[in-house]
């Protein structure tokens, strides 16, 4: 069943007539995934990939009962959509979107946190429960249904351990890309409390990466409240310190957020912490053999 | 993105920060008709500072203070066009193409700290004081942490009077010093808000013998996701402070940072790029880069991605790692086989290529008749490109 | 606190929102001179509108179109110095000192309407748009409510791009003129923040034939209390636009509001001076005023609002009415028996003490030997004054 | 025992060496208010009406254990000091001031909500349990302790009020003035929340005035949500439309919030509206005597 989206799951796509828009509404309807709307101001009234096409999330709601939105808007636009899919009444929000300014991330997230509504990312791959529903642009075939729940804060390297847990026969339940943005709407805490309460989920692998610390505060959860098996794999150990590396949360400064401290900070509060990225499969094989 | 500490000072003046007046020069020409010029209106003594992105200049010789035009001269001739080696540089140094000469006789009666960052923790910019200017903040807040106090602003409903008195009071100010500390943390909050700063700093803030302010040093990093509001401050970038092949990638829209190794990695995704980084690493290697060719990479990104690549004399060996998502991987392959027809490919390849279109990828590679290794994981790729750099 | 329309306009231009040129005129001679430039510059029509503190103008006779100079000089000549009288103003009208001059031939293709008031339900900003401009938006608000679309707005974030969208598209527009009212209701929410609006309004909004917005007619009010950061706002008042005895309370940070009745009231309270009020009607009386003395009354300012009363020649009677907390009753007695030296006393009074030292006043009042009626209880105190202003 | 307050309530007074400051912490204190702390910035450190006096609010939160705050401070200061004692985690702000702009009340509004702390006005009376604890600036003899609750937009009516209640040989569990600024910090429907919970409390006096639509509001609670009796009262009856009256909330403008309308919905809500305000004693003891 996994978490936050299902087959149910009733989704608008703002952003549907642009480029990326357009093209990953078809991949995802292509998965099956329900989508019923799209918003594109001043396009209201027609289709693109026959999703009907409205001016506004708000009459997108109204006529269709959309409950989850997925954000493709420039960056620029992006905040704004995110608060009009809330104000709309949408509970659930996914925003692709790369390069929204961190400032705006942080007024974002405290109104939203006032209005009760989830975001994940935004800089993220999106969500999937595969088989039921896929909201966002991760390449489908990888994907398994199956009892391991997945979060990450990175795209590709997500792709890539999903393709390992799928390789091993295994699938996933639902796996969430929080996205790499300093300030990320949902973060590891929110999904590992989700994947805890999901009982379609036996364990999760947890992918971080050098900066902030959102890790260690995800140790700290583990080790407070999880009962599941957490397997944990940090990015970065090499990156020097001071230089960002892609993504604006990937960067090391004073010394804080270290691979080796969230790596250390990991262990010690239970989570299985693989060194080499090509053995997650395989680890969690032994893990959940035991 | 970083900006030059005149630059800072000019935004900081722009929020009713004070700084001093100064002078801004990219010759011994123009220094020296600027020092004469300070010198005959009645300054004492001039302090002449090199303008490049690292903090730490005084230590590596990067500022001077002269009480005449001879020793004006002198420290000019010195300065301008040294390369600043420390720490924060890196061991090829930056090279100091203009300095700022300013007043050297402000009469300092005491040294205190006022920074603002982003806190990734608290989600809030932090306001940060102390009394204890003039040194490295991070070893004070290793040191005596108490010694700096904190103020995180809830951007509703803002910087709030309360919060400027806990400031003010913490920096043993009061009366006028006080009041216009009020205006420099206000100032300062003003302008991380409105320019979408990641970061300012004023370090030395001085309390002057005649008890006046007055921001000293200053240092301002702007977030460039925020540019698109901004377009001035987009201006304030400096290419020269960044090295030709960063500048070269970031023209093509390419994540790129030079690292000191041996393998060249191109990646797409930069978690992704930093785990290839690591298992090289693991497997005794070193990863002569950082690079991501992102979402939207296409033939022609990746064409000039490889070229990048190839332009460092250091890469002894290449690793290509891609998982297709967005990106195709005969996209990919594609573009690796154009940029070997344009460059001569003479260190060893090792691709990796999985998720859509791999195989598609994988065929038009063995098609092209290009010398290279394939993989089919990561571990796989690395440890071979490992072995090809040690043997290359 | 109201101010004028060109004063509205002045603002309004100050935040992008477009507004015709124009000039203000208080005398036949500079009236005359102005239309004079604006024929001469090749304007065809103007308008002379009266700047009073009232809207219905135009049907009062406050507006006039003129084609030359000749009907200009008539207009002004009859504006004026009128009194414009209608049921905004009340029966005694408001004196017209100032016109506003303005091209009249700005080719109007469809009148809209725009504004923002604070609604005091939602405790949010309400910006209103609506397609049926150059009305009254209350009686389309009764007739036809779905012509009016409104957005409230969250303080934080502020109005969003979306909620403008969503006001354009109601008032039907596209294109250049749907970027231009973007515009317009940013500078109203803008300006209605920044400058603490209680209410602005711009009816009608005039698309031109060329495709432009203009804010034909202005309505601003604002919020006093917030002066203390608005000192330019405060020099908008014209005290010409309130009664003298308005004027003169306002001096004395007296609450004071001129009605039609004949029974002169001095209460403590807001609250209970409007129960006093509702006391005297429902023993058949009329209130002559409303009059709160507030928190502060001291023997200076009872002396200045009894003085105040008793200027106003319609009152027949005097109810005091106080109910002593901070107010202590022996310093409004005293306040009272100053104001009958300073005055002379030739109507009936009503005293009617309560609360902190009411005794001890009650008993200053007696020893003055002032003719005056007291009462226990506000019901008895309305009674008793009702009988004597009819009586008198 | 009444409601918000009791004998044990601990009070910060804001603004306690200004003139009303000073003033009312003394007929405060006299009445047996546990004033544990003042705030002045800069005179921290020294007494005022043997009061400990501090720079901010979180110190003399963390030095007395403070739960409730008092403002005095001019407008200008106000918005501040709410904010301040917010912060500095107090839970019930009562404050006096009066003139504080209406869009800083708005945004304070939406904070306080935020962070779940209550605010009792500005521009009002205060709050009183008699016998126990008076925050604020109403007289304290007329007050007599006893079981009907007192909630209110006016203050010198609300003396005028209690005086009766007092006088018919009744008492007040509560009496909260709640302020007549167009945008209060606690509502009618608020307080009448509180005292249909409270044991202690038989009846509910609620005074209301002409602007706004509070009393509308209240109405619609009473009818669907309380059970114990409420006797009404709305001052402004003969006030002309669109005068404003002292009270920033005293205005009618566009035939709403009239004295007429809020007493007919009141009426049909089940309140007792008492037309003459001489007679509210009299009402609260027929009613209470049925």
């Amino acid at each position: 069943m996994g978490v936050l989206i299902d087959k149910n799951t009733k989704v608008v796509v703002q952003g549907i007539t642009g480029g990326e828009g357009a093209f990953h509404t078809e991949r995802m309807l292509e998965y099956g995934t329900r989508i019923v709307a799209g918003v594109t101001p001043g396009k209201g009234g027609t289709e693109c990939k026959k999703v009907p096409v409205f001016n506004s999330v708000e009459s997108a709601v109204k006529e269709t009962a959309a409950d989850t939105s997925v954000i493709f808007v420039p960056p620029h636009f992006a905040t704004d959509a995110i608060y009009e899919a809330a104000y709309a009444g949408i509970k659930l929000i996914v925003c692709i979107t790369e390069g929204i300014p961190a400032l705006d991330m942080m007024r974002v997230k405290q109104q939203l946190k006032s209005m009760g509504v989830r975001l994940i990312g935004p800089n993220c791959p999106g969500i999937i429960t595969p088989g039921q529903c896929k909201i966002g642009i991760m390449p489908s075939e990888i994907h398994n249904p199956g009892r391991i729940g997945i979060v990450s804060r990175s795209g590709t390297l997500t792709y890539e351990v999903i393709h390992q847990v799928t390789a091993v026969n295994m699938g996933q339940s639902t796996a969430i890309g929080i996205g790499g943005d300093p300030i990320p709407g949902m973060d590891f805490v929110d999904c590992l409390e989700l994947f805890q309460k999901d009982s379609e989920t036996d364990a999760v692998i947890m992918i971080g990466e050098i900066g902030g610390n959102s890790e260690e505060k995800a140790a700290d959860y583990v080790k407070n409240n999880m009962t599941k098996p957490v397997i944990g794999f940090v990015a970065g150990k090499t990156a020097p310190p001071g230089k960002r590396m892609g993504h604006a949360g990937a960067i090391i400064s004073g010394g804080q957020g270290t691979a080796a401290d969230k790596i250390s900070k990991m262990k010690k509060a239970g989570i299985i912490v693989v060194e080499n990225l090509g053995f997650v499969g395989k680890t969690l094989v032994n893990t959940l053999e035991q | 993105m970083k900006i030059h500490e005149y630059q800072a000072q000019e935004l900081m003046r722009n929020f009713g920060i004070p700084v001093l007046d100064f002078e801004i020069s990219d010759s011994m020409k123009s220094g020296i008709t600027a020092a004469d010029q300070l010198f005959s209106s009645g300054k004492k003594k001039l302090v002449i500072k090199a303008q490049v992105h690292a903090g730490g200049r005084g230590k590596a010789g990067g500022i001077a203070v002269v009480k005449n035009l001879i020793e004006a001269e002198k420290a000019l001739d010195r300065i301008l066009g040294m390369r600043l080696v420390n720490r924060q540089t890196g061991p090829e140094g930056k090279l100091v193409r203009k300095v700022m000469i300013v007043d050297g006789d402000t009469g300092i009666e005491r040294e205190l700290y006022a920074g603002i960052v982003l806190d990734r923790d608290r989600e809030r910019p932090v306001i940060l004081a102390s009394a204890e200017g003039g040194v490295d903040i991070e070893e004070t807040a290793a040191s005596n942490p108490d010694a700096i106090a904190t103020v995180a602003v809830d951007p509703f409903p803002g910087l709030l009077m309360f919060q400027i008195r806990y400031l003010t009071e913490k920096l043993g100010l009061t009366g006028d010093a006080a009041r216009s500390a009020s205006r420099v943390f206000k100032g300062l909050y003003d302008m991380f808000i409105k320019l979408d700063c990641s970061q300012a700093e004023i370090n030395p803030l001085v309390l002057t013998h005649d008890g006046n302010l007055v921001a000293l040093d200053a240092k301002v990093n702007l977030d460039e996701s925020a540019f698109f509001r901004h377009p001035d401050l987009k201006e304030l970038r400096d290419t020269h402070e960044e090295s030709e092949l960063e500048v070269w990638a970031s023209e093509n829209s390419l994540n790129y940072v030079k690292l000191d190794g041996n393998i060249g990695c191109m990646v797409n995704g930069a978690g992704l790029a930093m785990a290839t980084m690591d298992t090289i690493s693991l497997h005794g290697g070193m990863p002569a880069n950082f690079l991501d060719v992102g979402g939207g990479a296409n033939r022609e990104t990746v064409t000039e991605a490889f070229k990048i690549l190839l332009a460092d004399k250091s890469v002894e060996a290449v690793l290509v790692n891609i998982f297709g998502g967005i990106v195709r991987c005969d996209r990919v392959a594609d573009g690796i086989i154009q940029a070997a027809k344009d460059v001569h490919m003479d260190r060893p390849l090792v691709v990796r290529l999985a998720g859509t279109n791999a195989v598609e990828g994988m065929e038009l590679l063995k098609k092209s008749g290009l010398s290279l290794k394939t993989a089919d994981s990561l571990d796989e790729a690395a440890k071979c490109a490992v072995k090809l750099a040690i043997g290359g």
